[in-house]
């Protein structure tokens, strides 16, 4: 396993009021991302546990297109990975961002 | 473009969604009353398995089991409901201890039932001793709470089947709702091949693990109550019908279980295919029922009659 | 005197050596190997029925057992390279030399004994090439075909999966070679005629069915969201614009996503009855909800596809059948249908390199060609014109003359940026070219040629390469769309945005996709069960892809 | 020890049990004076469905006409393997098994299992884990799962498992590791009367509750269970 972090300062707070949001499991190809809205508003934080060891490279340039896109101020990111591909990686963070944009708590 | 989901019911969306392929989280949210759901140690708490970093393998933040409250038709129950895709929903010492807990309060409570989601290959290796006992502590858990007049009902129909201990914990429950891919065994078709050879069991013919083990047979020789269709609404529907159908538990219904596993082995236990006993039982085309619809095979099952209503 | 029917005479005499085994034209499966000992000459060119996905297995048996001071050197001359016994044959020392098309199974093993030089190796084809050299410099001197059933008389039914065998039959049996025929079984008549009996020398009914691989299911239930998000992409970026009626598709998982996107994406697109309305195209279960929604018009098929017999006789408007019922497939005329009558390849690979050439080769194995060279090429002596062939021709050479301006085929390779394990799709230098460096190989096995590719789709858009000016420009626009491969991550920042504006580089976003409506309930069937649904339960999936 | 030795050394005031095709039926006398049913897997037979339903047959026999606790002998193999037993359901005989054992534990039959040689998977689960109270005899050697199968699917060394089974009682077989988790709650002795360990635990049989949980974690070998079990408990008191 390898760990990685990476922590962003970012334009805008991310909308929405919910506090917290799951999406993915964590299987062979594939993550789960929990995202939680427990940052000052021009921060993100992205924390990564991955099977798949050495891959530091593309994790930095996969989170810098991502905050760099959806502007996720505020909001910290865990991530368990079971080997996910960059596309998988991307999908499943804009999921994340866009369940916790909803409303709810 | 596309019609968001958002835009219908959540009957029509828990209708058009797959119970198979559904995430626990999807299943839960589509089977309860909308919003209805509060889970215990959700994954922010990251009540991960301490046991994984051992084998240098991911944790999942809910260790593959999502337990809580919730309401169905606006009565409240408690839920339990394994991820398959992780680590095969298999029984470690945190995912089992959730379910142990679950059923130690709804004992206390005695009035609240139990919805058990079940999607798990059974024992999970990598903390094989911890996964065993866990199952043990609920089988325990499950059939003091029955004791207690709380309904314990299984549901059947993810993509790792009820396999090993799983399989026991859902011959302890009160009643069962499956669907034609949900599997309930306790060895699995690999593990038979393994330890007697391919002539014995051929793992990769699906269509022989599936009249084995599958959801149609489990309903035709009565382990099962109800056949429900593969989607989360009939899962939900399935529920609501059993939760109504299960009485108090006692020694009679053991009794009736002694009889009834007894007269199973008498009248089919020298076959040696799922289709000898369909046929044993009176199915004319026995071979085709693998391939019946639905409502066809409901129609079967119900005319053949087989249930454990009472006896379990 | 001169003679001028040597092979005839040799042809006859043949025969005459073999009759003795035969009753009439029947010979019994235990005397195959006797059979064949009298019939083949060391050193013979061997068609051993080895399709795609036909076997004649029996036949294989039998000829791995010669006697070889009696048989030995033969010159295999065969499409497919499948079963083990193909390759025990030179182990053994029956066989020496090999030309062939695919050996999809036998890819690590064929590779390793053409290192070992245990096969002296002519050439590996397309399907095509090799038919056409059936014809030129490689006729059988012997054919060893399999067929469903025969008559006492030799007519045979080849069945759903005719494949190769008219062809292979047409060569040898014109040219004063011997056709043996394994059949499942002899009947008094053959529900139709694929091989006249006067083609045929000697039948075997043989003790099993022959062996026939369900290549082409896909299950629906392993269709992941990056997969329908490049089958979004193709439907919205490329079918649509061009209008492509007339296609041929590969057989990965982004293709049929394609498929099975058609009625629902494609049919909230409007797009029904203005695309993929013709195919060459093996009866690919997972077509059938488009052809059950009135998407397909026409398919004509390489060879069968197990479990869709059924369907295939009921959806007769659709497929090609016999006066029988079942589907009548023809590799050699698929083969030709794809390369002249289609105007759209699209298919998947593991390797693109930075001119956009494509291979399937890994330094472990060769898997051969089989028919996508030819499916993924452009036809250059395509003379009739079709409107997506000219808007690819004008893409191509803006400012050429309309009249004297040749189209284009559209080649499109789809998939993702990373394969299985995380394997990247693009890179610098194909294994293929260190392959045939290694082989001292004159050509280096390259799937599709650049220069006949016209897009490029993965999950982060389409690279529109008949828009390319320069080398640069083709070289930017695939880094443009390799994502976070390493050939991706050196993309010129600026390069790429400018051929984004001129629309070189499409994102998904670009073409009104949000990448997160690319989700599995967008597949018209999610798991196989639906796919017999879809076909009112007349499409009967072998045991394997069940989960009832 | 052999059955015939062990049963000896329980019962010396005489016992009607036998063994049949592995299948362990009877009752004996103990040296209080009462009487106590006897059931188990011996021989170390596997756990199908025609085992499985004769030993729920005799508990359920004796509930009604008998008093007094229930002792199940284990040496058994895993759950039989097999097409047949999974097609006539054995998931149900096994956990039916379970279930009556439970059900008599906690309506005055205190049950009490005495692991003397081998068991794994479900058949454990179906006898020796449905019991109040799992006892270990010295040289029993249970394996929920056995670590050739473990390096297969782990792809580790058999090496390199008994290495992380030094550290970890969680996944290695054993019965010091059942021990440690909390499955075992006793190891008697085999130099002492078996009888004289019979009464002296009958004597202070613990409640019916089930504590294996907290006895894992008092023993340092299941240090989340109890914890994890109460907090859900305790959250789904509140929630209601």
């Amino acid at each position: 396993m390898e760990d990685l972090n990476f922590q962003h300062q970012v334009r805008a707070r991310a909308g929405g009021t919910r506090q917290r949001a799951i999406v993915g499991v964590v299987a062979s190809g594939n993550l789960e991302v929990l995202v939680e809205r427990s940052l000052p508003d021009a921060e993100c934080v992205v924390d990564i546990k991955t099977a798949a060891m050495g891959f530091g490279a593309v994790w930095s340039a996969v989170i810098g297109d991502f905050v760099e896109r959806y502007s996720p101020g505020g909001l910290k990111f865990s991530i368990n990975d079971g080997g996910a591909r960059p596309d998988t990686v991307s999908l499943r963070l804009a999921q994340a961002v866009r369940l916790i944009a909803e409303a709810g708590q | 473009m596309t019609a968001p989901l958002k835009d219908i019911s959540p009957a029509e969306r828990a209708r058009s969604t797959s119970f198979y392929e559904a995430s626990a989280r999807t299943r839960l949210e589509l089977l309860l009353d909308a919003g209805s759901f509060v889970e215990f140690i959700g994954p922010e708490q990251r009540e991960a398995s301490p046991h994984l970093k051992i084998f240098d393998l991911p944790e999942q933040f809910d260790d593959g089991i999502i337990v809580g409250h919730g309401r169905l038709d606006g009565s409240p129950v408690f839920v339990a409901a394994q991820e398959g895709r992780f680590m095969g929903g298999a029984f470690g010492e945190v995912h089992g201890a959730k379910l142990t807990g679950l059923l130690r309060a709804a004992r206390q409570i005695g009035s609240i039932p139990v919805l058990i989601l079940f999607d798990t290959g059974g024992v999970r290796l990598q903390e094989a001793n911890a996964g065993e006992l866990a199952i043990a502590e609920i089988m325990r858990a499950l059939m003091e709470a029955r004791s207690a007049g709380v309904k314990v009902i299984g549901l059947i129909g993810g993509r790792s089947g009820c396999y090993g201990g799983g399989g026991l914990i859902a011959g302890c429950c009160s009643a069962l709702a499956v669907s034609e891919p949900g599997r309930i065994a306790v060895s699995g078709p690999e593990v038979i091949e393994t330890n007697r050879g391919v002539e014995e069991f051929d793992s990769r013919d699906r269509a022989l693990v599936w009249r084995t083990m599958g959801g149609k047979h489990r309903r035709l020789i009565g382990a099962a109550d109800v056949f429900a269709d593969d989607n989360v609404q009939d899962f939900r529907e399935a529920a609501l019908e059993l939760l109504g159908l299960v009485g108090p538990f006692g020694l009679d219904r053991l009794r009736a279980e002694q009889r009834r596993l007894a007269d199973r082995l008498r009248s089919f236990g020298g076959c040696g295919d799922a289709v000898d006993i369909w046929t044993a039982e009176g199915i004319a085309h026995a071979e085709a029922v693998p391939e019946l619809p639905a409502d066809q095979f409901i129609a079967l099952a119900n005319r053949i009659g087989r249930t454990s209503r009472d006896a379990r | 005197m001169t003679s001028w029917q040597n092979n005839r005479a040799a042809r006859d005499a043949r025969i005459a050596a073999g009759a003795g085994l035969a009753r009439g034209k029947v010979v019994e499966a235990h005397d195959v190997t006797r059979l064949l000992e009298a019939v083949v000459r060391s050193g013979d060119r061997v068609c051993l029925e080895g399709d795609n996905q036909k076997q004649a297995d029996l036949l294989s048996r039998a000829l791995l057992a010669v006697d070889l001071s009696k048989v030995n050197d033969l010159h295999m001359v065969q499409s497919g390279v499948v079963l083990p016994e193909h390759l025990d044959l030179f182990d053994r020392g029956v066989a020496k030399r090999l030309d062939y098309a695919y050996s999809g199974p036998q890819s690590a093993r064929i590779a390793r004994m053409l290192f070992g030089g245990k096969i002296e190796l002519g050439a590996v084809h397309t399907y095509l090439e090799l038919f056409a050299r059936y014809f030129i410099d490689l006729t059988p001197h012997v054919a060893l075909i399999a067929a469903v059933s025969a008559d006492r008389e030799g007519n045979l039914y080849t069945g759903p999966n005719t494949e190769d065998t008219p062809t292979v039959v047409e060569a040898t049996a014109f040219k004063d070679g011997v056709v043996i025929a394994q059949v499942n079984e002899i009947v008094d008549t053959v529900p139709r005629v694929d091989i006249p009996a006067d083609r045929v020398h000697f039948i075997v009914k043989a003790d099993k069915p022959f062996f026939v691989e369900p290549l082409f299911t896909r299950d629906p239930a392993a269709i992941t969201e990056g997969q329908i998000l490049t089958a979004m992409l193709a439907i919205k970026g490329v079918y649509a614009p061009y209008g492509v009626q007339r296609l041929n598709h590969g057989i990965g998982f982004s293709t049929a996503a394609i498929e099975l996107l058609l009625p629902t994406f494609g049919e909230r697109l409007g797009l029904k009855g203005t695309i993929a309305s013709h195919f060459a195209l093996n009866p690919h279960p997972a077509l059938i909800p488009a052809i059950e929604s009135g998407w397909v018009r026409q398919i004509h098929s390489f060879g069968s596809e197990v479990g869709m017999d059924d369907y295939i006789r009921a959806r007769s408007d659709v497929y090609f059948t016999g006066s029988d019922g079942s589907l009548r497939s023809n590799r050699a005329f698929c083969q030709t249908a794809g390369l002249y009558a289609c105007d759209m390849f699209i298919g998947s690979t593991l390797q693109i390199d930075l001119q956009g050439n494509s291979s399937t080769v890994t330094t472990s194995r060769i898997a051969g060609f089989g028919g996508a060279p030819n499916m993924g090429a452009d036809a250059r002596g395509r003379r009739h014109p079709s409107e997506p062939w000219l808007k690819a021709g004008a893409e191509a050479d803006p400012d050429g003359s309309a009249l004297m301006r040749r189209g284009r085929k559209l080649v499109v390779q789809i998939g993702e940026t990373f394969g299985d394990k995380n394997v990247p799709l693009f890179v610098e230098k194909l294994d293929a070219i260190e392959l045939a460096e290694k082989l001292k190989l004159d050509l280096a096995p390259v799937m599709i040629y650049g220069d006949d590719v016209t897009h490029i789709i993965t999950e982060e858009g389409v690279a529109n390469l008949l828009l390319c000016r320069t080398a640069q420009e083709r070289e930017q626009a695939i880094r443009g769309v390799a994502g976070y491969t390493d050939v991706g991550r050196r993309r010129d920042h600026g390069m790429v945005s400018r051929l984004r504006e001129r629309g070189v580089i499409r994102r998904p976003e670009d073409l009104g996709i949000n990448p997160l409506d690319a989700d599995r309930s967008l597949l018209a069937a999610r798991s196989i069960k639906d796919l017999v649904r879809w076909s009112g339960g007349l499409y009967a999936p072998p045991s394997k892809f069940r989960n009832w | 020890m052999t059955l015939d030795d062990i049963i000896a050394s329980l019962f010396p005031d005489g016992h009607e049990v036998r063994n049949d095709k592995g299948v362990i039926l009877g009752s004996a006398t103990l040296r209080s004076g009462g009487r106590m049913l006897v059931l188990g897997v011996a021989d170390r037979t596997a756990l199908g469905v025609d085992e499985a339903i004769r030993l729920s047959g005799h508990v359920l026999e004796s509930i009604d006409r008998d008093s007094g606790p229930i002792l199940v002998l284990v040496d058994s193999d895993s759950q039989r393997m097999s097409k047949r037993d999974e097609l006539l359901g054995l998931n149900e005989f096994l956990a039916h098994l379970a279930k009556v054992l439970i059900h008599a534990d906690m309506n005055g039959r205190p049950t009490i299992g005495l692991l003397y040689g081998h068991s794994a998977a479900g058949a454990l689960l179906a006898t020796g884990l449905a019991t109040r109270v799992l006892v270990g005899l010295p040289g029993a050697d249970p394996a929920v799962m056995d670590l050739p199968s473990m390096a297969k699917v782990t792809k580790l060394s058999m090496k390199a498992l008994q290495e992380k089974a030094k550290s970890t009682p969680v996944f290695a077989p054993g019965l010091s590791n059942l021990a440690q988790m909390g499955a075992v709650h006793m190891t008697w002795s085999n130099a002492r009367s078996l009888a004289d360990q019979l009464e002296a635990l009958l004597a202070g049989m613990p409640a019916v509750q089930d504590r294996r949980d907290a006895l894992g974690k008092e023993r340092g070998g299941r240090l989340k269970a109890t914890e994890i079990a109460e907090r859900v408990h305790d959250l789904a008191l509140q929630a209601r």
